[in-house]
């Protein structure tokens, strides 16, 4: 773990890329706004490739072992759709072109939302937000402006149960609305007094992630929804959780007005060491006016008798919130996405989620007995444990989760749910083999047994990794957030 | 399996789902093999013109810019590619030490104290600097005067996030002729931030330093979303004392995928650092003694924070960010000042041709980087839809956003327009059919 | 570094070099930079008309198959890209694995017990079977008894190869519409070795029992050269008790490339493995107790036998032999035998469909793979000029290499080819004018 | 380092890809020649991508260090390269279209036999050959049907100095030829009076590679080039070395009658962990006519006027020896070395052997005090030092090799030249900094040092290798050559 940082390695006079000379005649450059110091690397091609080449060998990822990060759906990445992304008719057209000249991109981005219209039992999507949390705040938006359009701005109370993910809070906040938290019942459901008890004329809507991060189902979704609605409420969905539920049920027919979908974890787009996402947000029929600009739509319909294709185009609906980026969304994600939908079709979409819901099941079985699970029933995708043991008081679940990195497994996740002690949440998704579950099981057993017997092999570990444990406090208070200004030239 | 769960099929596991809507038909087509679906992938891609087929002068935001062959070779590797947040350092040193490079170079470029791993793209880190600002007041300032001059998505998405809520967006009424100087009057006690762009939308190119100095002398931020490429030969925001820079990271070799994937840039001042949204990458060691890097601050973000988080950004751009990293790194000091030049003086060479066309007019008259407002005898449309048959891609229809400059087209000229394809642009420009 | 050399300038290192010939002036052009090499490859490449333009029936020993997009993905790691053959096996067990998984699918494939790492191509290998067969009679065996139905260039390199040795090379007057039996009456106790192809170059399939018992029964050993990927249906050469098994493994993932850089697949049984050319690896254990695999069976190879070394070769075709393991797991058991069977059918459906059209004859009588030859009205050139037109990759045209099939073309069909692109050929030979 | 192998991860059933039904009517198979048993592996896609993904991990390679293994020019590919071979223009041409269908082929193929004709001062150059020893057997058939042809049939000698790599002799040997060792002198030159004793009638010609394979510059080249051609022999040159002489000599200028080239060392196409290579053969003019077929030429000369380029097309040669491989040559390396010559061009081409002779003599002047070099004189591109020490009689070349792993560069060529005992052959190139070479001297440094006074570190090296030593012995004689039968079926 030797690698040196970029800065390390500049050398003054080196470049790893040559342009041509101007074949212009030089203009003058602007008086006084020219540059005069530009402290970046000077280094050779060589240089830069092995440098990037030798850091993401430092990386765990898919593609070198399991990744049962709970709630981030680290499915695989199936390597055909880097491979249709980067079609030069796809990666080099310019955002601004005309629409005659976009008709490809345009019709794929308009089946794509078809697609999700009808995963999702919606009546309209927008593909416009670049994650998760992006799709999130358009929701919010859209139900801002929903009841701002119909007098009720005194509804700005956003019920988001103590379960969730922290961009559902967050994102109500950043709205201007205010967050109610909600706690859940002893089952993992949403709790129906609590619920019933803020529903009255301030409530904007609930965001319920179904199955809640705890990966269950919540048992009275549709009472839930029906409490809301009757409140005037609005009900958005946290699709982050959609894995679970493609073919298996519609939210749309649970009767949700709103859910982002994550492409960047449910339809495989790879999720690059913290992005690119891809959030693209389903409405019901009331809210389609009011999606971001701009939409996909067929302006002219497909003329069958002289076998003319439709013709696509970009509208604005007529309440739109606005755009919410620049441009037309994650282009390149929604390619890789739809690659993903085509290769496995209406029957293969329900075996995604059965597979994913069999394997966590699988798991679940497997450690139910080594580690304690709070809410133990039938999960969907992935399930939460408890990383605690009486028996072994100095364990945390940081440090099972440590331990298994020496096994060469990716952790799980840690920081939440917030409601579950040394929460351990694993979601395996549906593209590992039995053989890669049981091999995971049985590091976690024997990870079980060492914490009661050498739980100094949990608190030092983890031993066989690039770095060992870090000083994140160091790291905090002396805040060394890049090299040195002027480091590039010597 | 099932046998270990103790259930019998795998329908069993959905028992929770309410029976009356488990397992729908869904009305999609049935699965296509990986033959099938490339091909149909490729007919799809094929149904588009790309800037390979096409001679390429539009910007406007997004460009035209050669990408070593190098990035992509990073880009591919699938432990950079197919890797999560490094939210478990041990096992993460590659993003993470990939993003310290990052934070590196672009404070560099920006002139910056630190930079954030990334936003999602230009119009969303101008957006999150109004919450910057907003929340370094603790909202007790609740003004922001919005240059015209910023690109109209972004001005869009700004208006978009701040809809309903207390900030109040002046601006924008200013004429656009005028240099950020106007901006001046605008400026008060309550005024949070002061957003800018440079080169402007026009491709303009102004000193904001008195701009800067008004502003702070009212207490108020300034904020200057930059085009990073232009950065390689025009100096940096920093030293105009910019508070905040942002910008698309687009230009520093990102393919231009009909407008994303890009790359939201944020680089800020130190005193501001804890009111930045985004992930941020520190140095520390290990239990080993070795250097080693680490996601720091979190207790700004949304799964520390929840409801008090600085911004909701979770997934933000990182592979991206990588991109740009490689790319800064391959062209380096040298290389980024050259390309720079490149798309300054090729801009100008065409400035000039074009100039001197009948009813052609230059509409900037004052310094500009590479792109620049050309009035045009004709609508834009017409103009764009004649250069379109002759294989060319025309500027941007500024009429679109500016109702004061219809027929008024903003053209871009980067490193990838030869010579003679700028004189090809000038000739059918000229040719174009008056009717 | 010239101070820490001793010299002044670079110049002076190259003392030894002839004065009067040293510094030539070369007669080339300039340096491009990256991005217009980039663009004049582009353009080159576009002058070319590749399978994705044309619908294509072109085979004759290269085939236009689906590559999966995870070979590439592999192929393309630095990793394996840019290593050396893999001497030094501490640090080169990912190129020595890949090798040893590559020669277990190789050995499960053909059916035989051992696979080398590799030959340069079909040809080649077929060349090196007449060397093992040579080698293990100790120069005793003189005679190689060549199929006339093998591909003509691998007989053409056979010909060059031993061109002017010993060997003498004989069975290529053999009437091609006979099967192989017609070989057994050339085989004598001065035989080394006979060569069949398997399906042979017009596509046919043979059962190659009685001619390796004929063989056999002289003493002489039998090579089949086989596509490998017909193997995914056909039984395998080692169950017709072949002793050598070469073949052109560009079917299994390998791009058309314009002929190369092609894989040479070359297996044998183990008691002529130490007469075998290429490299070999082998697992053993490392001083650590773990398995480990390495380069075995060296006392064979030219780096240590100089002179008396099996063959020259050393450089192989390493990272094609790793293209074809990734190819072979991905498809495996089913989808080996599933893409064969595609080619068998559709196949079958073209040559059914062409043999119903006026004037054109299907020659082969008897079981064919995915290939076959077709006798038509007119020259094959113009057939395939008219084809062109259409957008359609003729077949090959066999009087180029048979006097006696002049007017016969043969035509490959592939799991590539869509029913309705054979209709469109069926109907365009149809149209073919017949001036 | 448990990465299984392929066999050990079958599990019945599984496909990693998936094909289409056919869309034609099935045909009857063909009877007793269908196979019964396809022995093959069942895994997925995601298996085979973790499988090689981690195997690739295990590899040194120029885009993870240092990689100076002598005579194998081991400099960094650029990137670009394998970018422009896999233009689909390139990539999926099939190699019998018709002529007019692949002029961008033919050209890009005539181009790069004009430059390796004008960088090596020949009159003609074949594509053909496969890698560098095919290159050697092409050269080797064509000097015999040259002598043929002249009916000087007795030519049958062929000289390999004692220093020449071993595929010289081989390939003479393979070709029929009788193999005769020259020995080098005192300077590493060949020995001229041992040369002037072979120079008789029954001389076919002389192997010659040059800077041979010391990285010395044969002093008395043009001598020894008279004295064979005196004897009515040519001489053949081992190009392997050309990373040393691009611009600085040509060839053919100092008399070799013919030479190959290797493209996968000199003009930088990858070596893929053993190939595939490309070994181009340049002939002077009386050897033009016994070229391999086919060679590419201009069938019609292009036409300015009417603005028509040339017409290129496939010829044989009118005595040439026929073909030596299937098609024409490796295309897809010959994209990557035009790429190449042309980012470099003339002026490029001569620093890439400026550069490259530099570095080595910078390496042999800091190394020189502490390794024994037999021949210390200016050497080329490469030097040979020797890994033995007498006052540190256990420690062998291929001790320090060993540990220079731990230090994580690939050690230097060990097995030859043979002249030397204990060699350590050693091969920059120019593609590495200063500082790289720097990093490496004092690894080097060190290493000797520890040869001294912790023999023991080099002996049992390498100790941070995912294996350490292996047990050679055992592989040849066990003879485990692959997975048993039947392993991918359970
Ligand atoms: C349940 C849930 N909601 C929302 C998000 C935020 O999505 P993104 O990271 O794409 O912004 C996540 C991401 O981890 C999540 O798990
Ligand atoms: C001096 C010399 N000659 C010939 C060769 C053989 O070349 P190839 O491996 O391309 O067949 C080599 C390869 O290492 C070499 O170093």
């Amino acid at each position: 773990m030797n690698e040196p940082l970029l800065c390390d390695l500049s050398v003054p006079g080196r470049v790893g890329i040559r342009y041509p000379a101007p074949d212009v005649p030089l203009a003058e450059l602007p008086a006084g706004l020219e540059r005069q110091n530009l402290p970046l690397p000077e280094v050779y091609e060589v240089d830069v490739v092995r440098h990037f080449t030798r850091l993401s060998q430092l990386n765990h990822s898919i593609d070198t072992g399991f990744y049962p990060l709970g709630s981030c759906t680290m499915k695989y990445n199936p390597k055909l759709n880097e491979e249709t992304a980067r079609l030069p008719g796809f990666a080099h057209i310019h955002p601004l072109q005309p629409i005659e000249t976009v008709q490809g991109s345009l019709a794929l981005m308009f089946e794509l939302q078809e697609w999700l219209i009808e995963i999702g039992g919606f009546a309209g999507v927008t593909l416009q937000p670049a994650a998760g949390a992006q799709g999130e705040l358009t929701g919010i938006l859209i139900i801002r402006a929903y009841f701002e359009s119909r007098g009720e701005t005194q509804r700005v109370k956003i019920l988001v149960p103590d379960s969730a993910h922290g961009t559902n809070p967050a994102t109500s906040a950043m709205s201007g609305m205010r967050v109610v938290e909600l706690k859940s019942d002893l089952r993992g459901n949403v709790d129906l007094g609590a619920l019933q008890a803020e529903c009255d004329d301030t409530l904007a809507g609930l965001m319920l992630t179904n199955p809640n991060t705890l990966g269950l189902f919540d048992e009275n979704v549709e009472e839930v929804i029906r409490l809301v609605h009757q409140a005037g409420g609005l009900v958005y969905g946290d699709g982050a959780n959609m894995n679970a539920l493609l073919g298996i049920v519609r939210p749309g027919d649970l009767g949700f007005d709103l859910l982002h979908y994550n492409l960047h974890k449910t339809f495989s787009t790879p999720h690059g060491g913290g992005g690119p996402g891809s959030g693209p947000v389903g409405v019901a029929a009331h809210l389609v006016d009011y999606l971001p600009a701009p939409v996909v739509a067929i302006l002219e319909e497909a003329d069958d008798e002289s076998d003319l294709p439709p013709l696509y185009g970009l509208v604005t609906p007529s309440k739109s919130i606005g755009r919410v980026k620049a441009f037309h969304g994650h282009f390149g994600m929604a390619v890789r996405a739809y690659t993903y939908m085509r290769v496995h079709g209406k029957e293969g979409l329900r075996m995604i989620s059965e597979y994913a819901v069999l394997n966590a099941n699988y798991l679940l079985a497997r450690l139910r007995d080594h580690y304690h699970v709070p809410f133990d029933r039938i999960c969907m995708h992935e399930f939460v444990a408890e990383g605690r043991w009486p028996d072994a008081p100095d364990i945390h679940a940081l440090d099972v989760s440590k331990r298994l990195m020496d096994f060469g497994f990716h952790p799980p996740t840690n920081y939440f749910p917030l409601i579950v002690h040394e929460s351990l949440m694993i979601e395996p998704t549906e593209t590992e083999s039995k053989q890669v579950l049981d091999a995971f099981a049985e590091a976690m057993i024997k990870i079980a047994v060492e914490a009661h017997h050498q739980p100094e092999l949990l608190k030092n570990a983890p031993h066989n990794t690039p770095v060992g444990r870090l000083d994140e406090v160091k790291a905090a208070k002396e805040l060394v957030l890049c090299c040195a200004v002027g480091s590039y030239t010597e | 399996m099932l046998a270990t769960i103790g259930v019998e099929r795998l329908e069993d596991l959905f028992q929770d789902v309410p029976a009356s809507f488990r397992f729908p038909e869904l009305n999609l087509p049935p699965a296509l093999t990986e033959m099938e679906a490339f091909a149909e992938m490729q007919d799809l891609a094929s149904a588009n013109e790309s800037t390979h087929d096409l001679v390429c002068f539009l910007g406007a935001g997004a460009y035209h810019h050669y990408i070593p062959a190098a990035v992509d070779a990073i880009l591919r590797r699938g432990e950079f590619l197919t890797a999560y947040t490094p939210y478990q350092p041990e096992v993460s040193q590659g993003t993470l030490r990939a993003i310290f490079d990052y934070q590196s170079l672009i404070t560099s470029l920006t002139g910056m104290d630190v930079s954030n791993a990334s936003h999602y793209d230009g119009a969303t880190a101008a957006a999150e600097a109004v919450s910057l600002a907003y929340a370094n007041f603790r909202g007790k300032r609740t003004k922001v005067v919005l240059s015209p001059n910023l690109h109209p998505h972004y001005r869009q998405t700004i208006h978009t996030y701040n809809h309903g809520s207390a900030i109040e967006i002046t601006g924008e009424q200013v004429d656009i002729r005028m240099g950020p100087k106007a901006l001046i009057p605008l400026i008060d006690e309550n005024t949070a931030l002061v957003i800018v762009q440079y080169p402007d939308f026009f491709g303009r190119i102004y000193d904001h330093t008195a701009l800067v100095e008004a502003a702070h002398a009212k207490g108020a931020l300034v904020s200057i979303s930059a085009n990073p490429l232009a950065l390689g030969m025009l100096k940096a925001p920093g030293e105009f004392g910019a508070d905040i820079v942002t910008g698309e990271g687009q230009p520093l070799g990102i393919p231009l995928t009909y407008g994303g994937p890009y790359l939201g840039i944020f680089a800020t001042r130190t005193e501001y650092v804890r009111k930045m949204a985004g992930r941020l990458v520190g140095e520390t060691v290990d239990n080993r003694g070795q250097k080693a890097y680490v996601l720091t601050l979190t207790a700004r973000e949304q799964h520390i924070r929840r409801e008090k988080a600085t911004s909701n950004i979770c997934t933000n751009q990182g592979l991206m960010a990588l991109a740009s990293a490689v790319y800064l790194s391959l062209l380096g000091k040298h290389g980024l000042r050259q390309v720079s030049e490149l798309c300054y003086h090729k801009a100008h060479y065409a400035a000039r041709q074009i100039s001197q066309l009948e009813g052609y007019e230059l509409w900037n008259s004052t310094p500009f980087y590479h792109e620049f407002v050309v009035r045009c005898p004709l609508p834009v449309e017409e103009i764009n839809a004649y250069l379109l048959e002759n294989g060319i891609l025309g500027g941007y229809d500024l009429g679109q956003d500016y109702p004061e400059l219809e027929s008024h087209v903003l053209l871009a000229v980067t490193e990838m327009n030869s010579r003679e394809e700028i004189d090809l642009l000038v000739e059918t420009l000229a040719e174009v059919p008056h009717e």
